[in-house]
């Protein structure tokens, strides 16, 4: 999107007239020049999906593409969460303890204490909540560096799951509703009717968008370009359901299985409302602000602490999501929930996918991206068969090949100028 | 060098000079529920009965942390030390060190090997191992499974216990691969007994085996109730037998359910007291006869020991369970629950 | 022109560390007119705007804004008395487009959505009307703007708004010939529709050009406030490399201890 | 030390005649202005130590005291090299799992192949060389982010040490040498001339400075101020040394214990030989410099890769020396060595201390500080007797209650604008 | 004045992704000599100094030191050629003190330890040459620095050295009266001595006082090199502003798609 500026006198630069083709060309041309936004992320994804595929057949079926989404969908949630703290330049070390916590008190609510399904999750989030907003003060208003504040927390929250499940005993979950939310699926019918949803809403915002700025005269993409957006959306979609709608148990008699599972429309909502909020609202723009230049945002007459304190609760909030999600996945809870590398490869998705630890330049899709590629990985080696020594060193392997392909056309950005 | 503690705590531990102290380091509390849900709660009764003093640690699976705490142990002044040592190396620089600095020593439930403890009290982790593989062969046979496909689910690669539990259900079932009686399709660890990473494995092992697994050997009941909810997603939940440990509460619903086929139970408390009772006589400078020995391979030495037998549950004995008092009716029998405890007997 | 002063400021000291910069300040800002503020490299001009705009806390010294004493804490307090500042060092968020930085921390908003194509048409409208030719797209991001350009937009974010005064710390320092031109002019319009404004500059042309009255800091200490016309070109190029000329300025002798001794008057301000 | 840069013209701000009075006088300044270096991970210490010893007296004895030292190490070492990393704005998470694999090395080498000592010390070095120079060719040659590759490494070093320890089973060192150094101590002789050795180095290099710099007609700190810098480290390390050397065994029939433990002078002299690197010689200030203003270094002239790759290396020999001292201390190498919290220990150590995770900021005594402030907190706890759940929330809360001190004092600091 | 140039550039190109900002620029600096680039906010002469001094790699064109070819691939491979920069972003390490910031990359040493009172000392004596007095310690963060006292740290850590070519970019833009004088008499001093001298300044009283020549770049375009005896003020404001005047500068007329058109002349480069 370029506007100029002063029509009467011609800048430098080669303003592209909106044509198809001249829309096609520049953004060949930014690929060229490495401004490439997700598909690095995307590449990375097919590589490893061909790679995989490759080497074990099992991988390419309809049942390893479901069983994918609910392996990653407690990593991803998390790491959306955590998308918000590193665009601030901060880290929260306590995500992943923190949705233990949050897993702990869904399970001892619903199944010690009795309560419905829904009591239980209000609870988890709101302790996320809680947790959120003393991580922050203590970061904003306290002073601490995050990284101490959060490193007590992943201390003192281990400890609180501890306490919370007896000194290590596990919680079973058996509650019907929350067993579903990462076992069942969603019926086909309804699968569809929910991608039909999604294009439609992209389609419409695209379409007034569209209009709004042509009638203020300022800059548009063609109106192909638009159509061409929204039916690529459609085709991802489109395939992304059907597959999923495919039949995947293994003994059709005894049971039916397919349908998209039901963490991914989870996941695609939270999705659309994090973006939304990042990108359209000025409380997103604040924190892309805050993040880039604190001191320049304070100047500005935004209230810093604010938003710091702010990013802290959603990531805490997302930590619990993450939380409620693994414990229906394992249908109950243990002390290790959310320990181990789930923190790390939270953050790991973030930056993957192309978040930075910097602070200012992030989106949500990158945690969504990354967190894909973490799952394909640990779903590709868990079908290779090796002994766990050697599948942590080829996990490793494949990880830092597949952040090359990311760091190469981030090079090339660099050489050209265009960061 | 035992038992002489007579002026030693000149300096560190004056203030309880006369009341007998005695330290205990537990080594986590994530493998397994029991160490700080039923160890530590048994041994402080019996400390606690015994009128003498006692500090229950845990060392939660650090060797760092586990060494901290026996150096601070030695120097709050304690008479003797029982430990669950994380590995024998670690766990024989701490007894070394205890036994320089005159402390008396226990290996509890786990033997240091080339170590210098007075004691072992244990059970036999092999026979753990032993227990749940022939416990998945019986319930393979009742299934009636011909040539059924195997998936193991180990405990944590960095955990020696782990690889002990594994020579014990492999001793049972390598033959039985060997013979291609059972065909062995998959075979994994859990990084540190991760439940949530465990079902990510099942659910791959599941995938790769083309949904043919017609057993898991799980060797515990956390892994066990991962791989349940992985087959329950399959409705495959109650056809394949899973194996567990610890006779947790949740893995005995899950055999009450029929999700689960069997479990080892291992009676803590009179493990718990057995060594309670020889570290209250250690520290009064007493020495007790075990008229048992287990040899150390490594140090070549002969160690008075106190060995229990661990126990297989499977659904008609798991009354055994609740009458030993592990766990209580009211928490094991809840709702849905009730009416399958009722079925199995528990009263 | 009015009586009192929009601002005014008094006896303001600013020390940071064991380092005093300020000392014994005082300075008057009135609506509808420029007043320069000129002083040596370090004098303490942009120490002074940070005080004024919240940014650093003084340690002793008031403020009276439109003749009621206020208190000014932060960046908000200043802004929401209607103060608006070009800072020296710019404070633009390199992450952020043109657009997005000149409406940051007050955007327009339809709804809780931002209203990005209005903002577009400002934005577009202002920098129009500062000479800016060769920035390519209003949605380039200000990191890979040249040095003449970053400054238009700190300048173009600072008039967007309704306010009262207007402070511009070296607003022109990276500006070609055309452009200095027409922040000049600029400068002189808000004043001209009753703002106050506060212009810092090196350029003695520049000061002479558009302000009504010339205050020069010399080493932390207000010399001289007075108005243009009673002062020529040599007498404040004299005041701020030495701190006196003539009757105005310091009174003492520059003290042994490297400052100017305590007793000094603070300048002829009238 | 401040200059006048001319003289003729009386600066604004008053320029300090340097007597002692005016000397102590400005030092308060600087502290009241929140200047204040070292002072708050001190107040921290003593704090702690206070705190400690009334809850538990055997805190403040000799022996705990002994224990602390041995018990803090590994974690220091490793957070010593962490600093030259995080003076980047880079981070290191596989350094914990480097110290692993050097560990392991050096169990396999003197205990599996029969080696002596020496090779076995020799090839851990190495291969941590090694390690650091793959990590940090990556990073600057490739561009990956530090947080990935090193993320790789964590996941592959993990792997690496199980295939060494043979799939989880443990590697013991006997080696009476190998032994010696985390558990051994010096005789109280050689601690004496220790501590007089290094008092009498450091009084050479004060005194030399000084009278080099008055010799030229520059400031100078009064020779009165010399001189009580110079008694002050005589009488902390007398104490230190005096307190070693009383006897701590249980029972002096059966064995005496006293000295200091031989990891303090391996630290000391690492800390001596970095803090040298990074003061006083050009590599050094360019490592600051890179991490300050990478771009402006490299308009210097700085060869920003090599600094860049170079500090990887210095960190994985000090986690590979790190891993030495923690194979000594355990008798024993196992699969899990360096691994659980070794690694936020170690950063949480550099970072506590005082180092900026953005870079620029930092020194090694913040790591050693940092690391003795970690230890404390761990040694004091485990004379507490909380049940594991309980003493995981009191550590956190311990450690943020320890930080707070630090963010108080700073945030005096960024009031009065001395940063 | 030599009869070659020290430093030649022909037909030099640039681009950042799709925005060319350089096209095909010739330029010459004679030894002895100060020349004087102009140009409009955004024309590219920051980005033809950071060409030359080898931060940007240049997508064609090529580069004649001393009458030999060279390629500049980084600042490391400038500095070896004896190219001191003085950038218009300063460039400058804020967590460093004035001195380290001055010795940067090129630090006095005895044996491996530096030799810190040397240097302070070199520190001391280059900045009193460039009128800096309100400067407290040369042992100040440079963060801390005023905004004129930051760009005298910069020219001062450029000119320590035994260079051959030195650019200043706009180095007087944030200084004070005194200060700017003492600055331009260090350009005519420095040609003087026999270097070449490019300095960058949208000041054209700076400009027509010290300068031997004066080259102007339009929209990335070179439109004239001159000798600036042979060259009016308002020529030259005229050159930066429209990019021609009288037989000067471009002769085609500004295309209609924003850009003059390919066929333009390099301009008259005598
Ligand atoms: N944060 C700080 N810490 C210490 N000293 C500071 C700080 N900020 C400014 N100073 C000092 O205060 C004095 C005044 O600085 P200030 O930026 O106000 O000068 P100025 O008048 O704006 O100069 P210039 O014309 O160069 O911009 C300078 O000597 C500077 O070194
Ligand atoms: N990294 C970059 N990416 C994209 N465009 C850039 C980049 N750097 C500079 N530009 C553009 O190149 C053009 C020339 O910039 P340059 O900094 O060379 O101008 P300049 O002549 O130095 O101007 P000034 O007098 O304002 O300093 C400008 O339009 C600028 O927006
Ligand atoms: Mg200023
Ligand atoms: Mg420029």
């Amino acid at each position: 999107m370029t506007a100029i500026v002063v029509k009467k006198e011609g800048p430098a630069g080669v303003t592209p007239t909106p044509t198809v083709g001249s829309h096609v060309n520049n953004y060949w041309r930014r690929v060229r020049g490495g401004d490439i936004g997700a598909l690095p992320a995307v590449v990375m994804l097919v590589a490893l999906a061909v790679g995989f595929s490759i080497a074990r057949p099992s991988f390419f079926t309809a049942g390893n593409l479901a069983n994918l989404f609910t392996q990653g969908a407690a990593v991803t949630l998390i790491a959306m969460g955590l998308v918000f703290v590193l665009l601030l330049g901060e880290i929260d070390l306590s995500a992943g303890f923190a949705s233990g916590v949050c897993a702990a008190i869904l399970a001892n609510v619903v199944t010690v204490l009795g309560y419905p399904w829904y009591v239980a999750v209000l609870s988890a989030v709101v302790t996320g909540v809680v947790i959120g907003t003393v991580l922050g003060l203590l970061v904003a208003k306290v002073g601490i560096p995050s990284f101490v504040v959060t490193l007590a927390g992943f201390l003192a929250f281990q400890g609180v799951v501890l306490t919370l499940m007896d000194e290590g005993a596990n919680i079973a979950v058996r509650d019907d509703v929350l067993v579903a939310i990462a076992n069942r699926n969603l019926s086909p019918v309804l699968g569809w009717s929910l991608a039909a949803v999604a294009v439609a809403g992209y389609a419409a915002v695209q379409l007034l968008r569209h209009r709004n700025r042509a009638a203020r005269g300022l800059l548009t993409d063609p109106i192909a370009v638009v159509a061409a957006r929204i039916a690529g959306l459609a085709v991802i979609l489109g395939v992304a359901v059907y597959v999923l709608n495919l039949e995947r148990s293994r003994n059709v008699l005894v049971v039916s299985l397919k349908g998209v599972p039901i963490v991914v429309p989870i996941i695609a909502i939270l999705l659309v409302v994090w973006t939304f909020v990042l990108q359209r609202t000025s409380y997103g723009r604040h924190i892309y602000a805050v993040g880039g230049n604190a001191e320049a945002a304070r100047r500005a007459g935004i209230n810093v602490d604010r938003i710091r304190i702010s990013v802290f609760i959603i990531c805490s909030s997302m930590a619990a999501i993450g939380g409620i999600v693994a414990a229906s996945r394992a249908n109950s809870v243990d002390p290790n929930t959310g320990g181990s590398n789930v923190l790390l490869y939270a953050v790991g998705a973030a930056v993957i996918g192309g978040t930075s630890l910097f602070g200012g330049k992030g989106r949500v899709l990158d945690a969504v991206l990354g967190g894909a590629v973490v799952a394909v990985i640990d779903n590709g080696m868990g079908l290779m068969g090796y002994s766990s020594g050697v599948k942590f060193v080829v996990t490793g392997v494949v990880l830092l090949a597949a952040a090359t392909i990311d760091a190469l056309s981030r090079r090339r950005a660099a050489a050209t100028g265009t960061r | 060098a035992c038992g002489d503690n007579g002026g030693s705590s000149d300096e560190a531990g004056g203030s309880n000079a006369k009341k007998p102290k005695i330290g205990v380091i537990l080594p986590d509390s994530k493998s397994s529920a029991r160490w700080e849900g039923a160890d530590r709660k048994y041994l402080k009764a019996a400390f606690d009965a015994a009128g003498v003093e006692s500090d229950i640690q845990n060392a939660q699976n650090d060797k760092t942390a586990f060494q901290t705490i026996a150096d601070q142990m030695i120097t709050n002044g304690v008479n003797v030390l029982m430990i669950v040592n994380l590995d024998s190396g670690t766990g024989k620089a701490v007894l070394d060190k205890a036994k320089s600095q005159g402390v008396a020593t226990i290996d509890y439930d786990r033997l240091t090997l080339g170590g210098s403890a007075q004691y072992y009290v244990s059970f036999d982790n092999e026979a753990v191992g032993k227990l749940q593989g022939e416990g998945l062969s019986k319930c393979l046979t009742d299934k009636g499974v011909k040539n059924p496909s195997i998936a193991y689910l180990n405990g944590s690669p960095t955990d020696n216990n782990a690889t002990l539990f594994k020579n014990g259900y492999d001793s049972v079932l390598k033959p039985k691969f060997d013979s291609k009686e059972y065909t062995k399709v998959a075979d994994d660890s859990v990084p540190a007994w991760d439940n949530a990473q465990a079902a990510t494995i099942f659910e791959q092992q599941l995938t790769k085996a083309g949904g043919k697994i017609d057993g898991v050997l799980a060797a515990n009941d956390g892994l066990g109730n991962a791989a349940i909810s992985v087959l329950k997603k399959n409705k495959l939940n109650g056809k394949v037998p899973v194996t567990g440990q610890d006779a947790t509460k949740e893995g005995l619903q899950n055999i009450l359910a029929g999700d689960q086929c069997m479990t080892v139970y291992k009676a803590v408390k009179k493990e718990a007291d057995a060594a309670a009772e020889l570290a209250i006589a250690l520290a009064k400078g007493e020495r007790k006869d075990t008229g048992q020995t287990v040899k150390d391979p490594e140090g070549g030495r002969d160690v008075p020991s106190v060995l229990l037998e661990p126990k297989a549950i499977y659904k008609d004995n798991v009354k055994d369970v609740v009458a030993d008092g592990y766990v209580t009716k009211e928490e094991l029998c809840t709702g849905a629950f009730a009416k399958l405890c009722t079925d199995a007997g528990v009263s | 022109m009015s009586a009192t002063p929009l601002l005014e400021l008094r006896g303001i000291d600013k020390s940071f560390g064991p380092v005093q910069v300020l000392r014994d300040v005082a300075f008057a800002a009135h609506a509808g007119e420029v007043t320069a503020l000129v002083g040596d490299n370090g004098a303490g001009k942009s120490t002074l705007v940070k005080c004024i705009s919240g940014i650093h806390p003084t340690d002793a010294g008031e403020f009276v804004f439109d003749g009621r004493p206020v208190t000014i804490n932060s960046p908000r307090d200043a802004a929401a008395l209607g103060i608006e500042v070009v800072y020296q060092d710019l404070a633009l968020c390199d992450n952020l487009d043109i657009v997005q930085n000149m409406f940051l921390g007050r955007e327009k908003r339809s709804g809780i959505v931002l209203d990005e194509p209005t903002m577009e048409q400002m934005a577009a409208e202002t920098l129009a009307g500062l000479s800016v030719r060769t920035v390519k797209s209003l949605r380039q991001h200000v990191a890979s703007l040249s040095g003449g350009q970053r400054q238009t937009v700190a300048i173009a974010k600072a008039v967007l708004w309704n306010s009262r005064l207007v402070i511009l710390d070296e607003p022109t320092a990276a500006l070609g010939v055309a452009q200095t031109a027409q922040v000049l002019e600029l400068v002189r319009r808000l004043a001209d529709n009753g703002l106050a404004v506060v212009l810092i500059s090196h350029n003695m042309n520049d000061v002479f050009a558009v302000s009504d009255r010339i205050a020069a800091l010399y080493l932390g200490q207000m010399v001289a406030q007075v108005k243009t016309t009673d002062i020529t070109h040599s007498q404040v190029v004299e005041l701020i490399t030495a701190g006196r000329s003539g009757s105005l300025g310091l009174t003492g002798e520059p003290g042994g201890n490297g400052a100017a001794p305590a007793d000094t008057t603070p300048g002829a301000v009238r």
